[in-house]
């Protein structure tokens, strides 16, 4: 089978954005959205034609086959070296279906949404470079490749949260952004080091092979009681948490919202975010042999409290896009734990399927929910709660694909987060009983706030508006069908049969048990929600005047941000940066113009010497002839 | 007439030429026309480089050797191996770029220009030397015009950081020279011959353990100080503060290579056991001026000292690598070399540009200049991107080169340096945007600059030619590795 | 006899020339000055060396002096005392002075002089003959030079003294 | 040669004034008496040259011959420099040196 097709598929949006990027001026509005929109559909086509072909012949005696092509890039030494290729394996053909799909919706929305705006062709380029690398991050056949896209969508995010390059706020959001992935990607990059200098590649097939020298040998080298390729897995998954928001590195995703609403949909809701869960799966087989799995536990946690983390703060935000914010950290949370808690072989795998299953739903339902979010945004001009309401007559179409995501996120039944939810408890409840009951209880918090939201935006006060509200054009509500869709659809899809950690497919079934609990804590949620919200009352004051301190923590996001501002602020800035700041001037800079003064105040202390009084220079004429005369006749005797 | 001496005698006669002309209007063309034929030579030298490569197996090629002064042996000595090439390439680039940006260079152009080319004639002549004399005068060469430069066409305290730069780099090389004779004499030992300033004949010869370890750091910092080694740092901010744009970017751009490269060809080359003893110490140095630089960044307000920060740490990533003994370090450090010098010439440039119009470089006054200033906004973005690192752009190149080259030491000393170096990325992240932040984007600061004239033709023209490079190096790193990884081995055999 | 009379002019150039370096008042410091003039012709005499301490006499005595005297009244009162030099400085100065003097005396003594034993008195006409005699040894071009010079320093003299008037 | 005194003595007593006549020229303030410790110096010196003539090489008369050409070069310089000093007290009023620093700095 020949795959090398593929390569197009990053190629495409590359070649947009040279062209979007240096003609920005001179290609007018029309075109270039339609370019985008275009190049954007030949990658879906491609990547739908790509899945077909891979799932359905990809397998040789039941186990789905890589199929890579590279070239090389880089040299670093004889063993280390950067290529650059695509690896065709069952994660990155999913990923390639999440990504262009979603793109290709966001570019079709962007066209209604960004209608007027003076940089729609700078928006397009930038959309078009952030698919490039997204592309190029999935496909990606080694780590260093992965690094290489990986800051690459790092800097395409920061471009478009800074898209309004005016607003202070989205300025600094970009900048915020950047700076505290780029911190975690520290991490990131010393892991690759230490993977690159202890095993001597960065190939993911060696690294990943479970009969191969790396994972057999993984104790070969120990530091402080870890083996250090546990520290490097760790390190790198320090990337991971960078980019998807988890604790304690998420305090960039809320306020990535000030970016255009399109972008918050197709990188901080659905692409983007989920390439930290893609990293882990991607180094699956390592994060599950080495040190028994150790690292996994740090991520298994790691996830399990972040979901929670976010759900409590997603209660109490107005903001529409900054709930949906923490909600996407929230069930990236759950991608996470998901992997943590999943085996390598057969129904073992549950937890890594599920992942997949849930990032791929997720990403339909939460690009959905953006979207959605965005046409109200676009109707009303406005972000936040309180000037919503009653929108359900307007905006009859955003309202009913809002409901539709919002019962899929929720996991009611026969809508496709329901699936992947339920895949993700099981795997929980198979494997550590404490991260199940607190995803349960996150599955009903994430019902609650989402249908808080439901009802704040489409029920509840009828407002009076400045100018009628009105249903978005055909450009924004087909994209949003097409991904309602899919947040149902997408659930009948058989996970199981095509991903898998060993790349053998196996059976799961949906446990009925835990599936009806984890159903009931949903609709206890959405009633709790509804009975709060459907009408306009003063319930939710009250309650939150009874949780008093509690209430206050959680609406300042307990904080977090305040903390990272002190640490930054007072102590990197404060203690260190501005010391140095001085002691560079005062004393390094002030040394060496110390010296030049010592020798300027020197040469005017002997300028004296010279005084023009032709006996002193007398005096000193024969003070030192008699000075030599006295070590000439020492010398002589001596 | 041989390939490399038509180097220095392009400029030379460039000079005369510009001698002849008047005005502006001509000498800018002069100078244009001199400098692009020279850019002409530098490409042409570097396809007819990997022709003679091919056929030739010698650390340098095109070597050619004309006695000079007799009684002390001392040669006019040229020759280049993959490295000279790739300087004096960047070299010509970044002159014609600054030829652009002075385009308009209203207060005695003449005198301009020629300084500016007399400067370009020491550092092609450096580049090229292989006698440590001819180097050093070359060397001289290069440094003075600064004094000129700075000092007349500068602007703020201008004599007083003229000053302060000759002086601290006279003063370098008042170490250096020491250094060299130190090396001179040495250099017949076991061989019985007449002293030689010949580089590669003095690498043939192994000058004794204490008379390394006494010179090695006399060489070391001599050279050092011109890279903007920590703590003699401190003359490149105040001195780029000063100086007018086209000669910031030659003096970040190129001169300050020098200093590495010097520290590559001479001390590490014919000092090896002293670089060996010493090493430690001065990677402390290094690595200390790496962070510290990215640190003191953090808190500057004038644009100007940013970027004369970040040189520092730039620069200090350099002699980091060289001092890491390790091939991909040393091509990362070449790499780095390269990339940094066209990037902060960009900088520089783009510094200059925004200050031409605005008259201030104040962090702090400017804001939102993209929506006035699309283009020179656009490159600022990009320049920055490119400055901390981003894939596609030359530094990433560098610095994975020089991070994964520097991890290959599998002691806790270099490993804990390495992660303290690798560090400054992120500092770095830091300062670029929020500098870019701050002047590019944003509200407009102040009224006055919503009409702002927009970036010329031949500032255009300057820009773009210094990013060409930069993308070319950052999407097909694969040429130059392998063209400077040969380069780099005989140079590293001596260090093993 | 002559012994004691060399001593007692050493005596007399001592004192007077001492005298002479530190006396205030500035006429009195130059007639000491003639006094160790006139015992170092004294000297002169007594190493039978009679023309040079006519010289002496003559030049010294008579011209050097009187030169001295006549500028001295041109530039001074007659009893002007001269400004007290800082203690500081003398005492630096006869340091010196003291240390110099006695190494060069250090040397001399440890120098071992043979004494010529031929012994004869200088003749005027020997010394005429050597001045003026142009073949081996003589100093006939030394003195051309000494004569031009003295004319030259005659003229310049002159002309120095001269000098600009005051009112242009 | 003079009866019952050796050289030395003649040398110590040149020395002795040779020395006082530096005294004199570090420490006096006049530009006059400056050259009077002049006149003391080379006094000295031609005593010298006289001595060791006629004490250590009698037959030569190279010394004798010195001691005139010095006198004669101190007489040209005390009138040269007495013009100077002359000169000097026309421009500044003074003949003290510390009013004659224009060699300073």
């Amino acid at each position: 089978m020949d795959f090398s097709y593929t390569i197009l598929i990053p190629l495409i949006p590359l070649a947009l954005f040279v062209i979007l990027g240096i003609f920005s001026k001179k290609i007018p509005a029309s075109i270039s959205g339609w370019m985008g929109s275009i190049g954007l559909g030949v990658t879906f086509v491609l990547s739908y034609y790509a899945a077909y072909q891979y799932y359905l012949n990809g397998k040789v005696n039941g186990v789905y086959q890589p199929f890579i092509y590279k070239y090389n890039w880089m040299n670093f030494t004889d063993k280390l070296h950067i290529d650059m290729g695509v690896l065709i394996d069952p994660i990155s053909v999913m990923m390639l279906v999440v990504v262009s799909t979603i793109s290709f919706m966001v570019h079709l929305y962007s066209r209604g949404y960004m209608k007027g705006d003076d940089g729609y062709t700078r928006f397009f380029a930038y959309l078009a470079l952030f698919s490039f690398s997204m592309f190029g991050l999935v496909l990606a056949t080694n780590l260093f490749q992965i690094y290489i896209f990986w800051e690459l969508v790092g800097a395409s995010s920061f471009l478009l949260i800074g898209y309004y390059y005016t607003k202070p706020s989205a300025v600094s959001a970009a900048k915020k952004a950047f700076i505290v992935t780029r911190f975690a990607d520290f991490g990131f990059l010393v892991g690759i080091l230490i993977i690159g200098y202890y095993t001597g590649t960065w190939d993911f097939q060696e690294l990943n092979n479970p009969e191969g020298s790396v994972i057999t040998n993984w104790a070969s080298t120990s530091f402080m009681g870890l083996s250090v390729l546990t520290w490097a897995l760790i390190l790198i998954f320090m990337g991971g948490a960078g980019k998807s928001a988890m604790l304690p590195f998420h305090i960039w995703l809320p306020d990535a919202m000030e970016g255009p609403t399109p972008v918050s949909a197709l990188i901080h809701a659905a692409t983007m975010v989920v390439a930290g869960v893609y990293l882990v799966a991607r180094l699956f087989p390592m994060y599950y042999f080495i040190e028994d799995g150790f690292a996994l536990q740090v991520v298994a946690y790691v996830g399990a409290i972040s979901s929670l983390f976010a759900a409590i703060i997603a209660l109490t935000q107005n903001d529409i896009k900054r709930v949906l914010a923490f909600s996407t950290m929230s069930q990236i949370g759950y991608m996470m734990l998901a992997l943590g808690v999943s085996g390598y072989h057969g129904h073992d795998g549950l937890g890594f399927m599920a992942s997949m299953f849930h990032l791929f739903t997720h990403a339909m339902f939460k690009g959905l929910l953006f979207l959605a979010a965005g046409s109200v945004i676009h109707a009303i001009h406005s972000n936040y709660l309180q000037d919503m309401g009653g929108l359900r007559k307007y905006m009859p179409i955003t309202h009913i694909t809002f409901l539709i995501a919002a019962l899929s996120i929720s996991g009611v039944p026969f809508f496709a987060g329901f699936f992947s939810k339920d895949e993700i408890l099981t795997a929980a409840y198979e494997n550590n009983i404490l991260i199940y009951i607190s995803s349960v209880f996150v599955a009903g918090l994430t019902a609650f706030y989402m249908f808080r939201l439901y009802f704040g935006i489409f029920w509840g006060k009828d407002k009076e508006y400045e100018h009628t509200p009105h249903e978005s054009p055909m450009s924004m509500t087909i994209p949003m069908m097409f991904l309602a869709f899919m947040s149902i659809a997408g659930g009948y899809i058989h996970f199981s049969k095509y991903i898998s950690p060993d790349h053998m497919p196996f059976e799961a079934h949906l446990n009925y048990y835990l599936a009806a609990i984890a159903s009931t804590v949903g609709l206890i949620g959405i009633v709790l929600a509804f009975i709060f919200y459907k009408k306009e009352n003063n319930l939710s004051e009250r309650f939150s005047h009874a949780f008093g301190i509690f209430y206050k923590w959680t609406y300042n996001k307990f904080y977090f941000d305040e903390i990272y501002l002190f640490v930054t602020k007072k102590i990197i800035f404060g203690l260190v940066a501005k010391p140095s700041a001085w002691f560079d001037k005062n004393v390094v800079d002030a040394s060496m113009i110390g010296i030049g003064n010592v020798t300027e105040s020197f040469s005017y202390k002997i300028k004296g010497m010279q005084s023009g009084k032709f006996q002193d220079y007398a005096m000193g004429f024969i003070s030192g002839g008699v000075v030599i005369a006295i070590v000439v006749f020492y010398l002589w005797i001596n | 007439m041989d390939i490399l001496s038509l180097f220095v005698i392009v400029p030379i006669i460039t000079v005369i030429a510009l001698g002849f002309s008047k005005g502006l209007k001509q000498s800018r063309i002069v100078a244009l026309a001199g400098m692009l034929v020279q850019l002409g030579m530098s490409i042409n030298l570097i396809f007819a480089y990997l022709k003679e490569r091919a056929v030739n197996d010698d650390i340098m090629v095109f070597v050619k050797d004309i006695m000079w002064f007799e009684q002390f042996n001392i040669h006019y000595s040229v020759g280049v191996d993959a490295i000279s090439v790739v300087m004096i390439a960047l070299t010509a680039v970044i002159v014609v770029a600054g030829i652009f940006i002075s385009w308009m260079v209203d207060d005695l152009p003449k005198e301009f220009f020629i300084s500016l080319i007399i400067l370009s004639t020491g550092v092609f002549g450096f580049f090229i030397s292989l006698d440590l004399f001819t180097m050093f005068v070359f060397y001289e060469i290069a440094v003075i015009p600064m004094y000129l430069l700075i000092g007349i066409w500068g602007s703020g305290p201008r004599e007083n950081s003229a000053m302060k730069l000759t002086l601290m780099l006279m003063g370098a090389s008042a170490v250096l020279s020491v250094g060299i004779f130190g090396i001179y004499f040495n250099s017949n030992i076991g061989t019985d011959g007449p002293l030689t300033f010949n580089i590669l004949e003095i690498a043939q010869v192994n000058i004794p353990e204490a008379a390394q370890n006494l010179f090695f750091p006399m060489v070391f910092i001599g050279f050092a100080t011109l890279g903007a080694l920590f703590p003699f740092h401190t003359w490149s901010p105040s001195g780029h503060a000063s100086a007018p744009t086209a000669v910031s970017m030659l003096h970040a751009g190129v001169l300050m290579k020098l200093g590495g490269y010097g520290v590559f060809r001479v001390a590490m080359y014919l000092l090896p056991i002293g670089a060996i003893n010493w090493s430690d110490f001065f990677l402390v140095l290094a690595s200390i001026g790496v962070v510290y630089g990215a640190l003191g960044a953090i808190m500057q307000k004038d644009l100007k000292y940013i970027n004369a920060y970040a040189s520092v740490s730039h620069l200090g990533l350099v002699l980091f690598a060289l001092l890491m003994f390790n091939k991909t370090a040393w091509n990362g450090a070449i790499i780095q070399s390269l990339s940094h010098g066209l990037l902060t010439a960009m900088f520089f440039a783009l510094i200059g540009m925004v200050y031409g119009r605005t008259h201030t470089r104040d962090v702090a006054k400017l804001g939102g200049i993209m929506k006035v200033l699309p283009f020179i906004g656009a490159i600022y973005v990009i320049t920055g991107l490119a400055y901390l690192g981003l894939p596609g752009f030359s530094g990433f190149v560098a610095e994975m080169n020089i991070f994964v080259g520097s991890f290959q030491h599998d002691d806790t000393f270099h490993r804990i340096l390495t992660i303290l170096a690798v560090s400054s990325i992120v500092v770095t992240a830091v300062y670029i945007l929020r500098m870019v932040g701050k002047i590019m984007m944003g509200p407009l600061s102040n009224p006055e600059y919503a009409n702002l004239p927009k970036a010329t033709w031949y500032e255009k023209v300057g820009l773009v030619m210094l990013l060409i490079p930069v993308v070319i190096i950052g999407v097909m790193p694969f040429g130059l590795g392998e063209m400077l990884k040969e380069s780099i081995e005989p140079f590293l055999e001596r260090l093993l | 006899m002559e012994t004691i009379l060399f001593y007692i002019l050493s005596a007399l150039i001592v004192v007077f020339s001492i005298a002479s370096v530190s006396s205030r008042k500035i006429l009195r410091a130059v007639t000491y000055l003639l006094f160790v003039l006139i015992a170092i012709s004294g000297i002169y005499f007594l190493v039978d060396y009679s023309f040079l301490g006519a010289v002496q006499l003559t030049v010294y005595g008579g011209g050097v002096i009187v030169l001295i005297i006549f500028s001295v009244l041109l530039v001074h009162h007659i009893e002007l005392e001269l400004e007290v030099t800082p203690i500081k400085r003398k005492i630096i100065a006869g340091l010196i002075s003291v240390v110099g003097l006695g190494i060069t005396l250090w040397a001399i003594y440890t120098f071992p002089f043979t004494n010529a034993t031929n012994y004869k008195s200088i003749e005027v006409a020997d010394i005429g003959r050597k001045l003026l005699g142009y073949g081996d040894g003589g100093f006939i071009l030394p003195f051309e030079v000494i004569s031009v010079l003295l004319l030259a320093v005659m003229v310049g003299a002159i002309v120095i003294a001269k000098g600009k008037k005051l009112n242009e | 040669m003079i009866e019952g005194i050796s050289i030395y003595e003649i040398l110590t007593l040149s020395s002795i004034v040779f020395f006082v006549g530096v005294y004199g020229f570090f420490t006096r303030e006049n530009l006059i008496t400056v050259l009077m410790s002049i006149e003391l110096i080379l006094n000295a010196s031609a005593l010298n040259f006289v001595i060791i003539n006629t004490y250590l090489y009698p037959d030569f008369l190279q010394g004798a011959v010195f001691s005139i050409f010095i006198i004669a070069m101190a007489a040209a310089e005390t009138a040269l420099a007495i013009a100077i000093i002359i000169n000097l007290y026309k421009l500044v009023a003074s003949v003290e040196v510390k009013d004659t620093e224009k060699l300073k700095y």
